[in-house]
């Protein structure tokens, strides 16, 4: 009971308390720059899962049997974003060719998640917190969880917004950095909901 | 009031999703119908029908006898056109036709001789009950036959005894729920007998085991009328039901629903669920065409509207042009008025009086410029106050696909289902922000029809473009093979003599130039 | 004239700006009973923020060289009821006017003015002001009719000095014109290790007068009475359905029943939950916004049925004793998707589609 | 100096393990053609034109897939053509070169035409018929409206005209209200 309780205390905590867009401001790049339709959002959105849940499993794997062993931990950082690159061309190639449109409507992010820095952040935070592996795994799926559920919520309102009559000094990022602030200020009706 | 009420909060009475109840305005219900006197010149149009186009038969200086074929049908969709009286033509040239684009089409202009003398070539079949339904039906569809509720679909098309999909259940749509027209409500009145005896005969044509008659409860002399007659025949497979009034009532997909319950498949018909439904008007007309051999030369038109000096039913003769129709009305000053034709909820604005009126025309509105200002001239954003997706028949969100229609963004609004859409116009009738939702329909469906045209042309030339580009090739490749064999001839000869290498090279230019 | 004219050609007569009064309308028994409880202090506070809104979406309107005609539409009038009816009585002017300007500025005018903006205007305002000035937006004036305020708010001139420099001005300390809300109260206990009827029966809580609406918060949520008369006259006028309202407040008690009965001494009953803070104006007023609610009526149930758990969720365990506010703004998010996937079946489509 | 050995080593031995899953992925995920062109050439109106600068509309469309042409050349097209493509492959959308003119169709003036066959060689979709030393017709039905007729002509005795407006084929424009035409223009300066 108390297992799950705690992974549920992760998970929610990942996803909507500190989400990381929202409120720790990572990954704000691709958060602005593939929200514009709903379903490159959600292309989006499965990459980042599938590569964050990964790279934290394996950053902490790493971590846990290369680094501490070798005592390399000067090394974190490059082997992190070795795993993190593979893993992005890894994906890469198969969107490619599962998927060519979604491809070209991610165009230049999809290779970009390699530097979304909420992929990194994810690893450094897992092994700052000392998780275990299955908790690093977890935190890992729910931050992405809490990426995409932003994401795929924001692309919603850009479309939204698409026909709507903006006054000029407000168009494009303007009005989409407010909205996304607003956002995040609504965001924060979570805090407080868990305490970790 | 209690019901009212209830309606208010959205509990629907009729058995159809949404529906709207407008101010009615039936201000001619009362008054009988008249004969329109002839016009002194009549513009047929050779098109009054949905489909295809019929090709003229007469030629100028042609004397005709009234319902005479003077148009043949051509391919399935279409039912030939008839003189609306004696007399001569004098051209056939294109005019405006009742058409929302003001664009005009072929017209037959006969000038009337004034006898009207009718055309007897087609004898009456009094022994119905002993003739095959494929002879009747195409007596329906000789006599010019279309539904007379306003769509002009050919009748004789959905009379079809089929037995994969056999009609079980005729509906008889006397519901009429658009506001001001009352034609078919005196119709009933006056011709409940002929439409009784009409209702038999398809009964017969398609084998049903019973009638509907449909009328809405705010013509309840209408329903009595019927059930007298009803009861007359004592034919007891046959009833009448009175519905409550709520637009879009007559939209056969909703009387279908209100009547059985059941929907009709998207993208299938009435009889694929076993019925059929006509308007009391065509039923009327197939039994003049059955009884009498009359082909449709005329129909009732309600004439009205606040600018209307004297709102009539009138029995119109088909051709007769508008200016004349209102003129009968004591209206023949045209300036700050509008003109529709139909009702208020689907009917087109026409741009003049001198159109002729058709097998579609079910009234004549005239409305001042100042009201359909109001109507029509301011369009506030949109609050999303879903009351459109509320009174939607189809269950529709029109905001969101007016959004998507005006954005030009085509495909979502296919995949916001643009395509089922009927046009009834209630959800622009309920907009607070007067947002011309039809209209933005009718836009997104005309910008997908011209793609989807383009795309097919393109696909079109595209092969043609490839088989352009296969034929060259082959015809090259052809060439080369020749020039080969005669340049392989040539090597052969002149294997000992390298001077003729050249040889294939003026070959190849020589060629080239053919 | 115009040339190409659509059917159809007859109108109901509805507009908007008959909708936006039908609202403000149906908001004056809650502004009464503000108006008892804070005396003229509510008066100013009322005016001040509906003014506010009109005269930014003016200046806003003028900026942007379009038509001024939108601010007498009412719907601007609207957003600062709206606003002034979640504001606490204390709060300093400057304030109230801040959040007119952000409402109408930021909430409304930046995505194109009415019917674009995603967020509801009138509750992203207070958001702001919540997180920008948190103590003075959870500072609650002693109602009038309990008679231990010390100051009189009945009176024109002290109200007006109260408005105009602001509590710390007075003669009385704070504490001596406020008190905690029943929800904050609740919530304050229990982090000290007070239960629930324990906590209550200190506050002297009394169900009938947070029905009637004789309890501190914000100027507009305490009478459910009067909002509720409200609710149904728009209800009856068919300006808003059921759908949200009732799925809102069904799903919140649900889950208060639930929770209340397996820990009766942490979770607080279900009709507390309905009567307190701002749950009743949130869901009959504020959620019900058509601008930024989904249009149809599956998807109104799911927006009240995710604003309800969220509400509920917050209040319990959150941060903020009240999520009400919180959770319209965060469903308004969700409303595009939420739009997009509960279409109604369409006529003829009853499973032959996915 | 261990410690620098350890280092180089597994960070060397990690690379490696990479790349060898990346190679073998990306045999596993290996893509034969360019399906991405044909859903541009599927968008493209067929005119063969070559207005855009391309030899036809397929060698146009693998320019735009390959990244090497922009999606505002396609002038038959116009501007819903570019759209459509800037859509799919998700970039901005970019005003077109040149104006968008009137449907046409070529029409051969009979009487004057000598029956040379070179319009005949010259159409880039077969729409025009006819022998040598007999009139050229041009099928109205078939033609694109591409103009590439008009050159070979000795004669000069090819007109493009305005294609016939057909009832069938009329459409509702936008409405008239200042809120529609507003957002019919807010749309075109867009892309400016």
């Amino acid at each position: 009971m108390s297992a799950i309780n705690e992974f549920g205390v992760i998970l929610l905590s990942a996803v909507l308390v500190n989400n990381y867009v929202l409120t720790k401001f990572l990954g704000i790049c691709p958060f602005l720059g593939v929200s514009g339709k709903t379903e490159t959002a959600i292309g989006m959105s499965f990459a980042v899962m599938f590569v964050m849940t990964l790279a934290s499993t394996a950053s902490w794997l790493v971590q846990e049997y290369i680094l501490i062993p070798l005592d390399l931990l000067y090394l974190q950082t490059i082997f992190f974003i070795l795993i993190i690159a593979t893993l992005v061309q890894f994906i890469e190639m198969m969107i490619h060719k599962v998927s060519p449109v979604l491809y070209q409507g991610l165009g230049i992010y999809l290779p970009l998640i390699t530097t979304n820095c909420a992929v990194l952040g994810v690893a450094l935070l897992n092994v700052q917190q000392e998780n275990t592996f299955m908790t690093s795994a977890l935190y890992g799926f729910g931050a992405a969880v809490g990426f995409a559920l932003v994401l795929v919520l924001f692309s919603g309102l850009r479309e939204r917004m698409e026909g709507a009559p903006i006054p000029d000094a407000f168009k494009g990022s303007a009005v989409t950095l407010i909205t996304a602030g607003m956002m995040s200020l609504a965001f924060l009706g979570f805090s407080g909901l868990v305490k970790v | 009031m209690i019901k009212s009420f209830l309606n208010k909060l959205g509990f629907a009475s009729a058995r159809f999703a949404g529906g709207i109840t407008p101010d009615m305005c039936k201000w001619t219900e009362s008054s009988a119908i008249e004969d329109c006197p002839l016009p002194p010149l009549f513009i047929v149009p050779i098109k009054q029908h949905i489909g295809q186009a019929c090709t003229p038969l007469v030629q100028i200086g042609d004397l005709v006898l009234r319902g005479q074929k003077i148009a043949k049908s051509e391919g399935y969709l279409s039912v030939p056109i008839h003189a609306p009286t004696s007399g001569k033509v004098i051209k056939i040239e294109e005019h405006a036709i009742p058409h929302p684009s003001g664009m005009g089409l072929t017209s037959i202009f006969i000038e009337p001789d004034g006898k009207d003398v009718r055309d007897t070539s087609l004898i009456p079949m009094d022994n119905w009950q002993a003739i095959d339904p494929a002879e009747l039906r195409e007596r329906v569809r000789l006599c010019g036959i279309t539904g007379l509720g306003g769509a002009a679909f050919p009748t004789f098309i959905k009379l079809l005894k089929d037995k994969r999909n056999p009609i079980e259940t005729v509906i008889l749509n006397g519901v009429e729920c658009e506001p001001f027209l009352t034609n078919d409500h005196r119709l009933m009145l006056e011709h409940s007998d002929e439409i009784m005896h009409g209702l038999q005969i398809i009964m017969h044509m398609v084998g049903a085991k019973k009638a509907i008659i449909a009328i809405e409860d705010n013509k309840s002399d209408a329903v009595n009328a019927m059930q007298q007659a009803v009861s007359s025949t004592g034919n007891d497979a046959i009833s009448v039901a009175s519905l409550p009034t709520r637009y879009p009532q007559g939209g056969e997909k909703q009387l279908i629903e209100s009547l059985t319950g059941k929907q009709v498949p998207a993208g299938k018909l009435p009889m694929h669920i076993g019925v059929l439904c006509q308007n009391v008007g065509t039923v009327k007309a197939i039994d003049d065409a059955v009884m009498l051999g009359h082909a449709i030369t005329d129909r009732i038109i309600t004439v009205s509207g606040d600018a209307a000096p004297k709102p009539a039913n009138m029995r119109v003769r088909l051709g007769t042009p508008m200016r004349f129709i209102y003129a009968q009305c004591g209206l023949e000053n045209f300036d700050g008025i509008q003109i529709l034709h139909g009702g208020p909820m689907m009917g087109e604005r026409m741009r003049h009086p001198d159109i002729p009126v058709i097998k579609s025309s079910t009234g004549l509105l005239a409305i001042r410029d100042t009201r359909m200002k109001a109507v029509h001239q301011v369009e506030d954003p949109c609050i999303r106050c879903g009351h459109c997706s509320e009174v939607c028949p189809i269950s529709l969100v029109p905001n969101l696909l007016a959004d998507h229609c005006r954005n030009d963004q085509l495909e979502k609004a296919a995949d916001y289902d643009l395509f089922d859409c009927i046009e009834c116009g209630a959800c622009s009738y309920v907009c607070p922000s007067h947002i011309p939702l039809v209209h933005y329909f009718r836009y997104g469906k005309g910008q997908t029809a011209q793609v989807r045209r383009e795309q097919s042309f393109a696909e079109a030339s595209r092969l043609r473009s490839e088989s352009r580009d296969a034929r060259l090739q082959r015809e090259k490749d052809e060439k080369a093979a020749k020039r080969r064999k005669v340049r392989d001839t040539l090597r052969s000869e002149s294997v000992l003599n390298p001077d003729n290498n050249s040889a294939p090279k003026s070959t190849t230019k020589t060629e080239g130039k053919e | 004239m115009l040339i190409h004219l659509s059917s159809p050609h007859i109108h109901s007569g509805d507009s908007i700006r008959a909708t936006m009064f039908a609202v403000i309308l149906a908001l004056m028994p809650a502004g009464i009973i503000s108006v008892y409880l804070f005396g003229w202090l509510a008066v100013f506070l009322i005016l001040l923020c509906m003014l506010g809104c009109m005269f930014t979406e003016f200046v806003a309107l003028k900026w942007m060289g379009r038509s001024t005609a939108p601010v007498m539409d009412g719907s601007a009038a609207l957003t600062g009821l709206f606003l002034a009816l979640t504001l606490p009585a204390s709060i300093p002017w400057w304030m109230a006017l801040l959040g007119s300007v952000f409402a109408i500025g930021l909430g409304k005018q930046v995505y194109g003015g009415l019917g674009y903006n995603p967020f509801n205007p009138a509750l992203s305002a207070r958001i702001i002001l919540l997180v920008s000035f948190p103590l003075q937006m959870t500072t609650w004036l002693i109602p009038m009719h309990l008679g231990v305020s010390a100051i009189d708010l009945y009176d024109f001139s002290s109200a007006w000095q109260l408005f105009v420099f602001g509590a710390n001005a007075l003669p009385h300390a704070l504490d001596a014109i406020t008190m905690a809300s029943p929800l904050g109260h609740v919530k304050t206990e229990w982090s000290q290790g007070i239960g629930v009827s324990e906590a209550l029966r200190a506050y002297d809580y009394s169900y009938l007068d947070a029905f009637i609406g004789r309890e501190a918060g914000s100027l507009g949520e305490t009478s459910a009475l009067a909002l509720l008369i409200g609710g149904i006259y728009l209800l009856a006028r068919h300006t808003i359905t059921w759908h949200i309202p009732f799925s809102f407040i069904a799903t919140v008690a649900v889950l208060a029943a639930i929770a209340s009965m397996v820990d009766p001494n942490h979770y607080t009953p279900p009709l507390f939950h309905i009567l307190a803070g701002g749950l009743i104006l949130c869901a009959f007023f504020m959620a019900t916004d058509p601008v930024s609610s989904p249009v149809t009526p599956m998807g109104q149930i799911v927006f009240g049925i995710g604003c309800g758990i969220i509400t509920w969720c917050i209040r319990t365990w959150g941060g903020y004793p009240e999520g009400a506010m919180f959770s319209v703004v965060l469903m308004n998010c969700a409303v595009p998707l939420i739009d997009h996937y509960c279409r109604p079946t369409v006529y003829g489509k009853r499973g032959s589609e996915s | 100096m261990e410690q620098l050995l350890y280092a180089t080593l597994s960070l060397g031995a990690f690379a490696l393990i990479a790349g060898i899953v990346l190679a073998i992925a990306s045999k596993v995920f290996h893509i034969e053609g360019d399906p991405l062109s044909d859903k541009i050439d599927a968008l493209l109106p067929q005119t063969q034109c070559g207005q855009c600068g391309f030899p036809g509309c397929r060698p146009y469309a693998n320019a735009v897939a390959g990244g090497e042409a922009d999606v505002n050349h396609c002038v038959p097209g116009g501007e819903r053509t570019m759209l459509s493509i800037a859509d799919l492959m998700g970039v901005e959308p970019k005003a077109l070169e040149e104006e968008e003119s009137v449907p046409v169709v070529a029409f051969v003036r009979e009487d004057e035409c000598i029956g040379c066959t070179l319009c005949i060689k010259a159409c880039p979709v077969d729409a025009i018929i006819g022998a040598p030393k007999q009139y050229h017709t041009v099928v109205a039905d078939h033609c694109t409206g591409c103009v590439l007729c008009l050159e070979p002509c000795p004669v000069d005795c090819i007109d493009m005209i305005q294609k016939p407006e057909l009832l069938e084929h009329w459409s509702w424009p936008l409405p008239d209200t200042e809120r529609a035409q507003l957002g019919a223009e807010r749309r075109e300066s867009h892309h400016d």
